[in-house]
């Protein structure tokens, strides 16, 4: 029933042993960061408190890509050396990036809004995160439109790779696009030079936001599994007739 | 006769029994390009300021509306299958594909752009670098667009899928494409954006048929 | 002398082990018919055979060399039939026949692709397009294009299906002619009627024991041709 | 100290920040609940099928399943 390449049941106890200690880590860091962030450090000297949204917009856009490339990294393992759990691991990423690109968008214009006056600026960084988001929505869609979920994840596999290849070259394109249209924004998404008080902060929720990352992905990876056990079940009973 | 132009043949000779194909194809262009007026409204000058971006869209949605059939009529009565399975490499059978979905959507495209380019009132000097710019565009759109073709095989709702796949790769030829336009038309050189349009074209000359062809043996599997 | 094997072949196709250990042997002039009730791999073994997936471990070779190595090499040494008849609606009987002898040999002979069409008896039909033909006449264009160019090996899935008596019995004496000038052939088919001397596998042997308790561990049983 | 009303306030950018860490601490809470919502919907339903099947009901669904 189930091959021996595709039951991770090794993977399975090492998640149930560091579940634990990457949620407490990222409630600390969490908590850690919030108060540094909202509380414990001054408003900046240009950008007043609005700063306070950098907070959560830049390490949301770093996250947003970092999981791409989880992404891109676990379908080509899935692709080379086509281990099963890579399939999962990617297939449970997915989402999670799309969030955390959705919430870059989001704060991102919140943050254009008292900036700029306008709650979407054509800006190069966000215009990328835009597409950035098709890019997840593009690969949740084909990883899920095939009924046998082996394809699903082959074929999705081999589209977050051209997609992987392709985000240079979009960035490339959209900055010359920005540049071209329009005067660069008076103020850089990151802020000039990164103030000792603000980049405490900053890291500190980038680090909690990387975790967050980690536990929702053993936990999603887990429900691959299980969801995969279940196929594999009821195949079972329809190819043998299973007395139970 | 090479297994590159058995294929070819075969494909532009089914095309043109069907023949409705790339008149349908140049339909679509055409109609999408003259709604615009009816939304922005004729004047003159600002239909010519967005002709070439107007232009483009629609030659780039256009492109995309018959890439689903690409491979779909082969996959569906195993004529795929058995290619898969000649002493011709998958990869030259993915490159005739594109090379005739290009002669039946590209070419007319680009034949049909002058005429909208003239009821969208673009600048007269727009309209030898729109062809050029279309020239080297439209086969990358084609390139491109065989990779989503391969990759949705055999899913449920492959047309709007494939859109959702392709256009953000889209995005690079798009902009350097309408910016072609756009520099001579304010009087600039256009060698830089076409210079990059190329570039992107002979990347994707080889890669696309290499990734097609791996999502076609993934199809098939 | 054993030209076509297969060892400890692993099928592992929509998350379930379809097969597994499976091992066989074939020599040139020599048959293999596939047993097995349906899901039971037959397809898939034949698929595997023609290099259209890769078995999960296990290696099917020709001569000692992997077919995955030279993927066209392997395909320009078979024929294969499957569930699909690929004839163009659009396009004539000898149009269609026409393109894939081509695709095979360079020298493009009309005349061999005539005597295969004359052999299944469907001679007549060269000049009707695809879309007037019945299920029947189109299996038979199929099997036709097997006879239109040589290959060694013939992989063969039910290919009887929606051929009527006078049809297959030509098709049967095709088969014996290509075995008596050294080809090799593997076909699946319910139908009782048997290649003569051909050797067997029964799928059936190479599924993976149903869990009952027990360990799952499938019977590795070789059948050395 | 500045009063609570002032600091909500944020110089008079607190209706923009607010907001903001209201809905990313939404977004995340809401992908952690349907998660492992998830998770214990698929690990019910493994249960059900692997005491239909054996007629004993295995312990936690990380035991040694002598699949292989």
């Amino acid at each position: 029933m189930f091959h021996r390449f595709a039951n991770p049941t090794r993977f399975l106890k090492l998640a149930d042993v560091i579940q634990p200690w990457i949620a407490g880590a990222t409630l600390v860091l969490l908590g850690a960061g919030l108060y540094f962030g909202l509380f414990a450090s001054p408003p900046d000297y240009q950008q007043g408190e609005t700063v306070r949204l950098m907070y959560i917009h830049v390490p949301s856009a770093w996250m947003a890509m970092f999981c791409y490339s989880a992404l891109a990294g676990s379908c080509a393992v899935a692709l080379i050396w086509k281990h099963p759990l890579a399939d999962l691991a990617a297939r449970a990423t997915a989402p999670i990036g799309a969030a955390f690109t959705f919430l870059a968008l989001v704060t991102g214009s919140l943050w254009g809004k008292p900036m700029w006056g306008t709650w979407w600026v054509w800006d190069a960084r966000l215009t990328s995160m835009l597409v950035l988001l098709f890019l997840y929505l593009g690969y949740i869609a084909l990883n899920n439109a095939f009924d046998d979920p082996q394809r699903g994840s082959k074929s999705s596999a081999i589209l977050a790779l051209v997609g992987f290849v392709n985000v240079p070259i979009i960035k490339f394109s959209v900055d010359w696009w920005n540049t071209l249209h329009q005067p660069a924004s008076v103020v850089k998404m990151g802020g000039p030079s990164i103030h000792a008080d603000i980049l405490l902060p900053l890291l500190l929720m980038a680090a909690a936001f990387t975790t967050y990352y980690l536990w929702v992905l053993l936990i999603r990876i887990r429900t691959e599994v299980a969801l995969g056990k279940i196929r594999a079940r009821q195949m079972q009973k329809a190819q043998t007739g299973y007395k139970g | 006769m090479t297994g590159f132009m058995l294929i070819l043949r075969r494909d532009l000779h089914l095309a043109m029994r069907q023949g409705m194909d790339s008149l349908m194809v140049v339909m679509f262009f055409v109609i999408a390009v003259v709604l615009f007026p009816f939304g922005v409204g004729p004047e003159s000058n600002i239909l010519a300021r967005i002709a070439p971006g107007v232009i483009w869209v629609a030659a780039l949605l256009a492109a995309m509306l018959s890439l689903e059939r690409l491979f779909q009529t082969d996959y569906e009565d195993g004529s795929l299958e058995l290619l898969a399975l000649q002493p011709i490499a998958l990869e030259i059978t993915v490159m005739a594909k594109v090379v005739a979905h290009w002669l039946t959507t590209g070419l007319p495209l680009i034949v049909a752009a002058p005429l909208l380019a003239v009821l969208m009132n673009l600048p007269d000097e727009g309209f030898v670098i729109l062809i050029v710019a279309l020239v080297l565009g439209t086969p990358t759109l084609s390139l491109i667009g065989a990779i989503g073709a391969a990759l949705i095989l055999g899913s449920r709702r492959g047309g709007i899928l494939l859109s959702l796949l392709v256009l953000p790769l889209y995005i690079p030829v798009l902009i350097f494409g309408v910016s072609a336009v756009d520099a001579v038309i304010s009087g600039f050189e256009a060698k830089a954006q076409l210079l990059i349009l190329g570039g992107i074209f002979f990347a994707a000359l080889p890669l696309c048929p290499w990734v097609g062809a791996a999502a076609l043996r993934q199809a098939l599997d | 002398m054993v030209k076509f094997t297969g060892t400890d072949l692993v099928c592992y196709r929509g998350e379930r082990t379809v097969f597994q250990g499976l091992t066989f042997g074939l020599g040139g002039g020599e048959a293999v018919m596939l047993r097995g009730a349906n899901g039971s791999g037959k397809s898939s073994l034949l698929r595997l055979m023609a290099g259209l997936g890769r078995p999960l471990s296990g290696v099917i070779g020709w001569q000692g060399q992997s077919i995955a190595d030279d993927p066209e090499a392997h395909n320009a040494r078979l024929h294969y039939i499957g569930h699909h008849d690929p004839v163009k609606p659009v396009l004539t009987v000898a149009e269609n026949l026409g393109f894939w002898a081509a695709l095979r040999s360079p020298k493009e002979d009309t005349n061999a692709v005539m005597a295969a069409l004359e052999r299944l008896g469907i001679g007549h039909l060269a000049g009707v397009p695809g879309r007037f033909l019945s299920a029947g006449q189109k299996r038979r264009v199929n099997l036709a294009r097997v006879l239109a160019s040589s290959a060694d090996l013939w992989l063969l899935d039910e290919p009887q299906t929606a051929l009527d008596k006078a049809a297959e019995h030509s098709f049967f004496d095709a088969i014996a002619e290509h075995r008596s000038n050294g080809g090799m052939v593997v076909m699946s088919s319910h139908a009782d009627k048997n290649l003569a001397d051909a050797m067997e596998i029964d799928l059936g042997k190479f599924q993976q024991e149903a869990r009952s308790g027990g360990a799952a561990t499938g019977t590795k049983q070789e059948v050395q041709a | 100290m500045e009063t609570i009303s002032q600091y909500l306030n944020m110089g008079g950018h607190g209706g923009f920040i607010w907001p903001a860490y209201i809905i990313v601490f939404v977004v995340m809470v809401a992908l952690m609940i349907v998660s492992r919502r998830s998770l214990k919907n698929a690990q019910e339903e493994l249960e059900t099928l692997t005491r239909g099947a054996d007629g004993r009901s295995p312990d936690r669904e990380t035991t040694r399943e002598a699949e292989q």
